[in-house]
C-alpha cells in the first residue's frame, strides 16, 4: 500500500518544483536569456553560473528556466490534443467495432506510417509557421498511439459483466463508454500519456532542426540538447543540463501518472 | 477466408491512402528538388538539363497514377537526388534498419516482459520498487542522449565498438552485430521501460482473478502460476503496446542512425525529405506503411491465437 | 589441392590488405552527380577533383596549369585559345585520350545542334571548337572574356562511355571504384596516371557522415584518418593530439539585405546596420577565432584581385549607427527579420550574435529558421526576405565571384541593380592586361562596400584534421581535397 | 473441550483464529473455532456472508493473502496444516485437499482448453504418461456427467454453459481423488435445475470416491439436501454444531432458531416474513460476551460479559449458549 503513494509523492514533488521554476522564469531569470558574454564562454558550473555557460557565454541556468516554458507548453498541449482525440477515436473504434472500427484503425495505421516530420512540414506550410502550430502538429502525430491503446482496453472491457449489466439497465452508450469503461482503461492511457509527453518534448527538438520548433535565440530544452551535442568533449555540463531536465520532467509526469493510476485502481 | 481478403483489401487501402497523402504533401510544401540537389552554385544550363530530365511539370494526377502503375511491376521509379532506382536505394539500406528493429524488439521483449512480471511479483518489496524506478528512468531518458553516452563509453573510452564503422552482415556477421548492438540498446531502452510497466500493471490486474486462486489450489508454485497462467492473459494489452512500439522503433531509428552514422532507411528518409526527392520518399513511406500495416495485422492474428474469445473481425 | 589453393588466395588477399595504404576521409554530403559536366555542388568537386582532369587543372596557388594539354597559348586579341595535347595520357579504362574525346567533351559543354550545352559560359562565349591535326585544338570565343581560361579545367571524358553517371571514367590520379548512396565514394590509385610519381596511396574512401559530432568520434577512434571542414569549436578538442591545418577557404559569409524592401532601400539604414555589426566578435564566438574579417564580396586568398582595407570601412560605432538611423527617420530603430537556413548551424549562430549586436542600435531582429529547400525556394529564387545569412563558396575566377551582383544575373537575390557596377565588372572581363583587370574588379568591390549592399562578415577558415602519421596535405583556394600528394610515414 | 482423535476423523480444527493486519489495525475475521470433519462425511459450514466461513476454507488450504495471521491447529491426518512449510502444504493442495469456487465463469483460465485444465492436476501430482492422463481426464469428465468428453476436452470455458463449467471445476477438484473437497458455495451462481444436478453429483462423489466435503453455503435448503452434519457460524464464532436433521428439527442456539424462522415455508403464504432484528456486527466490533447478544431475544446480563462455552446436548449436538437445551 505504502509504495503506491510513494510514486505519487515523488511525481508531485518533481513536477511542483519544475512548475515553480517555470513560473519564476516568467518574470525573473538570473541573467537575460539571450545576453552573450564573449569572455565567459564554456565556463564550468560555478557560483556565478550554477550550470555553467554555453558557446555564446549565455547562462545555461537562465536558458533552462526559460526553456521549461516550452517543455510544459509542448508536453501538455501535445499530450492533451493527442490524448483527447486519441481516446475518443479509440473508444469509438473499440466499443462499436465493425466497419467503423476497421475504418478508424486503417486511418490510424496511415497516420502512424506517415513520417511525422513530413506531416509537421505540411501542417506548418498550410497553417503558418510558429510554435503553436508545431505543437498542434506534434499533438496530432500522437493521436494514433492513444487511439490504439484505448481501443484495446475497450475491446477487452466491453466483454465484462458490468458492461452487460449497464446495457441491460438501458444506460446510454455514451455513459457506458465514458463513465463505466473509461475509468477501468485509465491506467494504460496514463502510461501512454507519459510516453507521449516525452516523445513530444523530443520531437520539438527534431523539428527545431528543420526550423519548425522554437525559433532561436529563445531556448528550448530539445534544441539545447541538439546544439550542445557538438560541445560534449569541451563542456559536457552544457549537454548534461538539458538532458537531465528533459528526463526529470518526463520522470515527474511518469510517477504522477503511475500514482494516479494506482490510486484509481485502489478505489475499485 | 473472406475475413483475410477483407483484411488484405483494408491494408492495401491504407497504403494507397498514405501514398496519396504523401503526393499531396509534396505539392503543398515549398521547395524545388532540382535546386535542392544542385545547390547555390548551380549553372543555369545544368538546372535546365536536370528539370527537363525529371519532367516535374507533368500534372499531379498523371505522376501519381504513373507511380501506382509502376508499383505493380515493382518499379518504384527513379530517385531525383541519387538518379538511381528507388528500390535499389531502399534494399541497399533495408538490412540495417530491419536488423536494428529486430534486435531492439528482441531486447524489448526478452528484457521488458520478464522484468514486468518480476516487478509485479515483488510489487511492494525492494526488487519490485527498484525495477519500477529503473524502468521509470529508462523511459524518461531521451534515446539519442543515451545513444551519445553509450557511444562515448563503449566507442571512445572502452573501444569495444568502433563508432561510425558499420560492417554489413554479408561481410562479417559478428562485427555487424557488434556495431548494431549499441544503437539497438539506445532505441530499446525507453521501450523496455514501457513494456516493463505495462506488463507489471496487467499482471497485477490478472492476479486478482479467480482462475489464479484455482491454479494455486491445484498446488502450483508461484512461478508456475505466473508464467503458465497469468502471463498469457496479461499479454494482450502488452502486445498492443508492442505494436505501437514498432512505430517508435522506426521513428527512433531515424535519430539513432544519425548519432551512430548507420546507413539505414531512417537517415535516408530525412535526407530525401529535405531535398524534396518525392519518388524516394514515396518508396520509403510505402515501405514504412507496409511494415506498420503488416505488424498491426500480425498483432490482430496474435490476439486471436492468444484469446479464443476474440474473433478476427 | 583445391583447399590449399583457396587458403593461399585468402592469405594473399590478407597480405594485400596490410600493404594497401587506405585513407578514409569524412565528408558532409553525397555527391549530386558523378558525371563531371552535370555536377554543380562544391561538395562533389571536392572529391571528384581526384578522378577527372580538364585540358588544364588548378594548382594549390589558385592558378591553372597544363594537365591533358601539354601547353596552351592565347591569341593577342584574347579570342582564340590553342591547346597542344600531352602524349600518352590514358583514361582509367586504359584507352589513350584521343582528339575525338576532347571534341566530344567540349561540345557536350557548349551544346551542338538542338542539344543544349551543360555550361552556360561555354554556350554564351564559345563560337567555334576546331581540331588542327590530332594533337592541337583551337577554341574561339565570340566576345572577349579574360577569365575564360579557368573554364578549361572542365573534365575531358571518353566519348565511348555509355553511362558517365554510373561508371565515371576520367584521367585523374585516382580511378572511380564504387559509390554507395548515403555511405561512401571509393576511389583507387590509377597506375597509368600520366604523372608517374603520383598518387602516393592505394585507395581513398570518402565516407559520408553528415553529423559532425559522429564524424569527430569516428576520427578520434581511428576509423577516419582525415576530417576536412572541422567545426571550429571541435578544433580546440583536437589541438595538440593531431596535426591541424587551417587556411582561408575563399568562402564569403555575408548577411544579404533585400535592397527592394523598405527600409533597406535607404543607404543610411544599410550603413547603420554595417556600423552596428562587430565582425571580430562574430569571428571569436561563432568561428572560435578561425575566420578572416571581410569588407566586400572577395576573400583575401584571391591575392591578385583582393581589395585590402575594406574590412575596416565600417569600424563598429553604435553612436554613428544610431545617428544615421535617426537621419533616415528611424530614431527608435525598427523591427526586422533574419531568415536563416536551419541546417547551417554556423549561420544560425551568427544570426544569434547579430541579433544581440543590432539590439544595441535599437533594431530588434527576430530570427526565422526555415528548411534549406524552402530557403532556396523562397529567399534564393523568390527573394521574399528582409535579411538572410548565407555562405558563397569561392571560385577560381574573380568574375564568377562578382557576377552574382550583375543586374542581368538571374539569381541576383540582393536586388542590386547598379549600371556603374555592371560596367566595371563587364569591362574587367574584357581587359587582357591583368593589372588593369584587377584594378577594375577592385573598384567593383569598393562600390559594393560603399553602397553597403550587404554585411560582408568573414571568410570562415577551413580546418582539416589529419591522423598523426598522415602528411603531404596541400590547401587549395577552393573547395578541393587533393588526395594525390598524401602519404603515411 | 478436548476432543480425542478417533480414526473416523479426517480433519480436526482446534481454536482456529484468523486476523488480517491492515493499515487500520488487525481485523479478527475468525475468533477461535473448533470442529471436526469425519471421513467421507459432508459437513455444512453455514452463516450469513461475512461470518468467516470462506476465510476458514481458505485457511485450511493456506491460500490466505500475505497479511493474514493464523493461530490454533488444523490437524489433517496427523499433521498440523497451520505449522506446515509452504512446500509441504503445496503438495497437499490439489492432491489431498482440493477446492471448488463459486464463480464458474471466472474461476477457469479463459485461455486454456478445459480438458487441459483438468489434466494439469494429474500432471502435477501423478506420474501418469500423457496418454494415461488423457484417458483418465475423459473418465473423470464422464464421472461428472459431461456429455461427449472427447469433443468437450478441446473446448474453451466461454464455449460452455455455467453448469458444464462447474462440472469441469468439480472434475478438476476430484482428479487426484482428494480425501477432502472444500466447496465454497458451488451452486449459488447456478439456476435451480442445474443446482440439483450438481448437488446430486457431489453426493455421488462423496459416496463412490469416499471424499469428505466441506460445503459452504448461506442457503439452508441446500445444506439440508446434502450435508450429514452442520456447523453454524456467526461473526467469526461457531455457535452450533449438529447432525442435519437434529439441527432442522430442534435448533438450540437462538441465532439458528432465528434463521430457521426466517426461511419462508410453502404454507406461510400471506403471513409476514420473520426477520432477525439488528444487523451482523462488523469485523472491527469488540465482542466480549456472546456475539449474538445484541440481537438475541433471550439475552440477559451474563451474555454481555461472558462468552458461553459449548454445551453438549447429546448425539453430537452442541450449542454455545447459556440456555442451551432449555429454550423450547
Amino acid at each position: 500500500m505504502k509504495r503506491k503513494r510513494v510514486s505519487l509523492y515523488i511525481g508531485i514533488s518533481i513536477i511542483a518544483s519544475l512548475l515553480a521554476m517555470m513560473l519564476v522564469s516568467l518574470f525573473y531569470t538570473p541573467y537575460p536569456v539571450t545576453e552573450m558574454n564573449r569572455n565567459e564562454r564554456f565556463a564550468p558550473p560555478s557560483a556565478k553560473h550554477p550550470l555553467g555557460t554555453d558557446n555564446f557565454g549565455r547562462d545555461v541556468l537562465s536558458r533552462i528556466m526559460k526553456g521549461s516554458q516550452t517543455a510544459f507548453l509542448v508536453g501538455l498541449i501535445a499530450v492533451s490534443v493527442g490524448g483527447i482525440f486519441g481516446v475518443i477515436i479509440g473508444a469509438i473504434a473499440g466499443y462499436f467495432g465493425g466497419i467503423l472500427d476497421e475504418f478508424i484503425m486503417r486511418l490510424m495505421d496511415a497516420m502512424m506510417a506517415f513520417p511525422g516530420i513530413l506531416f509537421a512540414l505540411m501542417f506548418v506550410s498550410i497553417f503558418g509557421v510558429g510554435i503553436r502550430n508545431t505543437i498542434i502538429a506534434i499533438g496530432i502525430m500522437s493521436i494514433p498511439s492513444f487511439a490504439r491503446i484505448t481501443r484495446s482496453g475497450f475491446i477487452q472491457h466491453k466483454e465484462f459483466e458490468y458492461v452487460k449489466n449497464a446495457r441491460v439497465k438501458g444506460v446510454s452508450n455514451l455513459r457506458i463508454m465514458f463513465s463505466h469503461i473509461f475509468p477501468n482503461v485509465l491506467s494504460p492511457i496514463i502510461v501512454a500519456a507519459s510516453m507521449g509527453f516525452s516523445s513530444a518534448v523530443l520531437s520539438e527538438a527534431a523539428l527545431s532542426y528543420l526550423g519548425l520548433g522554437i525559433q532561436p535565440p529563445d531556448p528550448s530544452w530539445g534544441r539545447m540538447l541538439n546544439e550542445s551535442q557538438s560541445f560534449i568533449a569541451l563542456s559536457p555540463w552544457y549537454t548534461i543540463a538539458p538532458g537531465i531536465f528533459i528526463t526529470l520532467i518526463v520522470l515527474g509526469f511518469n510517477f504522477l501518472g503511475d500514482g494516479i493510476a494506482d490510486l484509481q485502481d485502489r478505489q475499485q | 477466408m473472406y475475413i483475410y481478403l477483407r483484411k488484405l483489401f483494408a491494408m492495401l487501402a491504407t497504403v494507397f491512402l498514405v501514398s496519396m497523402i504523401t503526393f499531396i504533401t509534396f505539392e503543398i510544401i515549398p521547395g524545388d528538388p532540382v535546386l535542392a540537389r544542385l545547390g547555390v552554385d548551380a549553372d543555369e544550363a545544368q538546372i535546365r538539363a536536370l528539370s527537363e530530365e525529371l519532367g516535374l511539370d507533368e500534372p499531379l494526377s498523371k505522376r501519381f497514377f504513373g507511380w501506382i502503375t509502376g508499383l505493380f511491376t515493382g518499379d518504384l521509379g527513379q530517385s531525383i537526388r541519387y538518379s538511381r532506382p528507388v528500390s535499389e536505394l531502399i534494399l541497399d539500406r533495408l538490412p540495417v534498419t530491419l536488423s536494428l528493429a529486430l534486435i531492439s524488439m528482441a531486447l524489448i521483449v526478452i528484457i521488458g516482459v520478464p522484468l514486468g512480471i518480476l516487478s509485479a511479483r515483488y510489487g511492494d518489496r525492494l526488487p519490485g520498487i527498484s525495477i519500477s524506478i529503473v524502468s521509470q528512468i529508462g523511459m524518461a531518458v531521451p534515446s539519442f542522449w543515451t545513444g551519445i553516452i553509450l557511444m562515448y563509453i563503449f566507442g571512445l573510452t572502452l573501444r569495444w565498438v568502433s563508432p561510425g564503422g558499420y560492417t554489413p552482415w554479408s561481410v562479417d556477421p559478428v562485427e555487424a552485430f557488434k556495431s548494431l548492438l549499441l544503437p539497438a540498446v539506445a532505441i530499446a531502452l525507453p521501450s523496455i521501460a514501457t513494456v516493463t510497466r505495462y506488463t507489471r500493471n496487467t499482471v497485477m490486474e490478472q492476479m486478482k482473478n479467480n482462475y489464479v486462486r484455482l491454479a494455486f489450489s491445484k498446488g502450483l508454485k508461484m512461478n508456475a502460476v505466473l508464467f503458465r497462467h497469468v502471463l498469457k492473459n496479461a499479454l494482450i494489452p502488452v502486445i498492443t503496446v508492442l505494436g505501437m512500439i514498432t512505430a517508435n522503433i522506426l521513428g527512433g531509428s531515424i535519430v539513432i542512425e544519425q548519432v551512430f552514422t548507420l546507413p539505414g532507411v531512417g537517415r535516408l528518409l530525412i535526407n530525401a525529405i529535405s531535398v524534396r526527392d518525392l519518388p524516394l520518399v514515396q518508396g520509403m513511406v510505402l515501405y514504412i506503411s507496409l511494415v506498420i500495416v503488416v505488424t498491426n495485422f500480425l498483432i490482430d492474428i496474435v490476439y486471436t491465437l492468444i484469446d479464443p474469445r476474440i474473433k478476427l473481425r | 589441392m583445391r583447399r590449399i589453393l583457396s587458403l593461399l588466395i585468402i592469405f594473399l588477399a590478407a597480405l594485400s590488405v596490410f600493404s594497401t595504404e587506405r585513407i578514409v576521409v569524412a565528408v558532409m554530403q553525397d555527391p549530386d552527380f558523378l558525371d563531371p559536366h552535370r555536377a554543380a555542388a562544391s561538395g562533389t568537386y571536392e572529391m571528384m577533383f581526384n578522378v577527372f582532369e580538364g585540358l588544364l587543372k588548378p594548382d594549390s596557388k589558385g592558378n591553372v596549369i597544363p594537365a591533358i594539354a601539354e601547353s596552351y597559348s592565347i591569341s593577342p586579341d584574347g579570342l582564340v585559345y590553342t591547346f597542344k595535347l600531352r602524349e600518352g595520357v590514358k583514361f582509367h579504362n586504359g584507352k589513350e585520350v584521343t582528339m575525338n574525346d576532347v571534341l566530344y567533351s567540349l561540345n557536350r559543354l557548349k551544346g551542338s545542334g538542338e542539344v543544349r550545352g551543360l555550361s552556360s559560359d561555354f554556350e554564351k562565349f564559345v563560337s567555334k571548337i576546331e581540331a588542327i591535326g590530332d594533337r592541337t585544338v583551337e577554341i574561339t570565343l565570340n566576345t572577349l572574356n579574360t577569365d575564360f581560361l579557368d573554364k578549361f579545367i572542365n573534365a575531358i571524358i571518353p566519348a565511348d562511355n555509355p553511362d558517365h553517371e554510373r561508371n565515371p571514367i576520367g584521367t585523374g590520379p585516382f580511378k572511380f571504384v564504387a559509390y554507395q548512396p548515403g555511405q561512401r565514394v571509393v576511389i583507387a590509385k590509377f597506375n597509368e596516371y600520366w604523372n608517374p610519381d603520383l598518387p602516393l596511396v592505394d585507395e581513398v574512401e570518402f565516407r559520408i557522415i553528415p553529423d559532425n559530432q559522429a564524424a569527430l568520434m569516428s576520427f578520434m577512434a581511428g576509423e577516419v584518418q582525415m576530417l576536412p571542414r572541422l567545426d571550429a569549436i571541435q578544433a580546440d578538442i583536437l589541438m595538440g593530439k593531431y596535426n591541424l591545418i587551417s587556411a582561408e577557404q575563399n568562402m564569403v559569409q555575408l548577411m544579404a539585405i533585400n535592397l527592394a524592401r523598405e527600409p533597406f532601400d535607404d543607404l543610411k539604414v544599410r550603413k547603420a546596420i554595417n556600423l552596428a555589426i562587430d565582425k571580430e566578435e562574430i569571428i571569436e564566438i561563432v568561428a572560435n577565432g578561425y575566420g578572416t574579417a571581410l569588407g566586400s564580396n572577395m576573400s583575401p586568398i584571391m591575392e591578385r584581385y583582393y581589395q585590402e582595407g575594406l574590412e575596416d570601412y565600417y569600424k563598429t560605432d553604435v553612436v554613428a549607427a544610431k545617428s544615421l538611423l535617426a537621419q533616415a527617420g528611424y530614431p527608435e530603430g525598427f523591427k526586422t527579420k533574419i531568415t536563416v537556413p536551419s541546417n547551417y548551424q554556423f549561420h544560425v549562430d551568427t544570426a544569434q550574435v547579430i541579433v544581440e549586436q543590432l539590439k544595441k542600435v535599437g533594431i530588434t531582429a527576430e530570427i526565422e529558421l526555415i528548411e534549406w529547400s524552402i530557403w532556396l525556394d523562397r529567399v534564393y529564387t523568390g527573394r521574399d526576405y528582409e535579411m538572410t545569412i548565407v555562405g558563397l563558396t569561392g571560385k577560381l575566377s574573380a568574375y564568377d565571384i562578382l557576377k552574382r551582383y550583375l543586374s542581368d544575373y538571374p539569381r541576383n537575390f540582393y536586388n542590386y541593380f547598379n549600371p556603374r557596377y555592371d560596367e566595371l565588372v563587364n569591362s574587367a572581363i574584357k581587359q587582357t592586361d591583368i593589372d588593369k583587370k584587377a584594378a577594375l574588379f577592385k573598384q567593383a568591390q569598393v562600390l559594393l562596400t560603399e553602397e553597403a549592399v550587404a554585411v560582408y562578415i568573414m571568410d570562415p577558415n577551413f580546418i582539416v584534421a589529419l591522423a598523426p602519421n598522415l602528411f603531404g596535405y596541400n590547401v587549395y583556394p577552393l573547395y578541393v581535397q587533393d588526395m594525390s600528394t598524401l602519404y603515411y610515414k | 473441550m478436548e476432543r480425542t482423535i478417533s480414526e473416523g476423523t479426517l480433519l480436526q480444527v482446534r481454536d482456529l483464529k484468523i486476523s488480517f493486519t491492515t493499515v487500520k489495525g488487525d481485523l479478527p475475521a475468525v475468533r477461535g473455532i473448533s470442529f471436526d470433519i469425519g471421513r467421507n462425511s459432508i459437513v455444512g459450514l453455514v452463516g450469513e456472508s461475512g461470518c468467516g466461513k470462506s476465510v476458514t476454507a481458505l485457511a485450511i488450504m493456506r491460500l490466505l493473502p500475505s497479511n493474514a495471521q493464523l493461530s490454533g491447529t488444523i490437524d489433517f491426518s496427523g499433521r498440523n496444516i497451520v505449522a506446515m512449510h509452504e512446500e509441504e502444504i503445496r503438495k497437499l493442495r490439489g492432491s489431498e485437499i482440493s477446492m471448488i469456487f463459486q464463480e464458474p465463469l471466472t474461476s477457469l483460465n479463459p485461455l486454456w482448453k478445459v480438458g487441459r485444465q483438468i489434466d494439469e492436476n494429474l500432471k502435477m501430482h501423478t506420474k501418469m504418461s500423457g496418454g494415461e492422463r488423457f484417458r483418465s481426464v475423459i473418465d473423470i469428465m464422464r464421472d461428472v456427467g459431461l456429455p461427449d468428453p472427447e469433443r468437450l476436452y478441446h473446448k474453451y470455458p466461454h464455449e460452455l454453459s455455467g453448469g458444464m463449467r462447474q462440472r469441469i471445476a468439480i472434475a478438476i477438484a476430484i482428479a487426484c481423488r482428494p480425501s477432502l473437497i472444500i466447496a465454497d458455495e458451488p451452486t449459488t451462481a447456478l439456476d435451480v435445475t442445474i443446482q440439483a444436478q450438481i448437488l446430486q453429483l457431489l453426493k455421488d462423489i462423496n459416496r463412490e470416491k469416499g471424499s469428505s466435503i466441506i460445503f459452504i453455503s448461506h442457503n439452508f435448503g441446500i445444506i439440508r439436501e446434502i450435508c450429514t452434519s452442520v456447523c453454524v457460524m456467526y461473526a467469526g464464532h461457531l455457535v452450533e454444531v449438529a447432525p442435519t436433521e437434529k439441527l432442522f428439527c430442534g435448533p438450540e442456539h437462538p441465532y439458528t432458531i432465528g434463521l430457521m424462522k426466517a426461511i419462508p415455508k410453502i404454507d406461510s403464504k400471506g403471513r409476514e416474513l420473520y426477520d432477525i432484528p439488528g444487523k451482523v456486527p462488523s469485523i472491527t466490533d469488540a465482542l466480549p460476551g456472546c456475539p449474538f447478544e445484541p440481537r438475541c431475544e433471550y439475552a440477559f446480563e451474563r451474555c454481555k460479559r461472558e462468552l458461553p462455552q459449548f454445551k453438549a446436548l447429546g448425539d453430537q449436538h452442541e450449542s454455545r449458549c447459556f440456555l442451551a437445551g432449555e429454550l423450547r
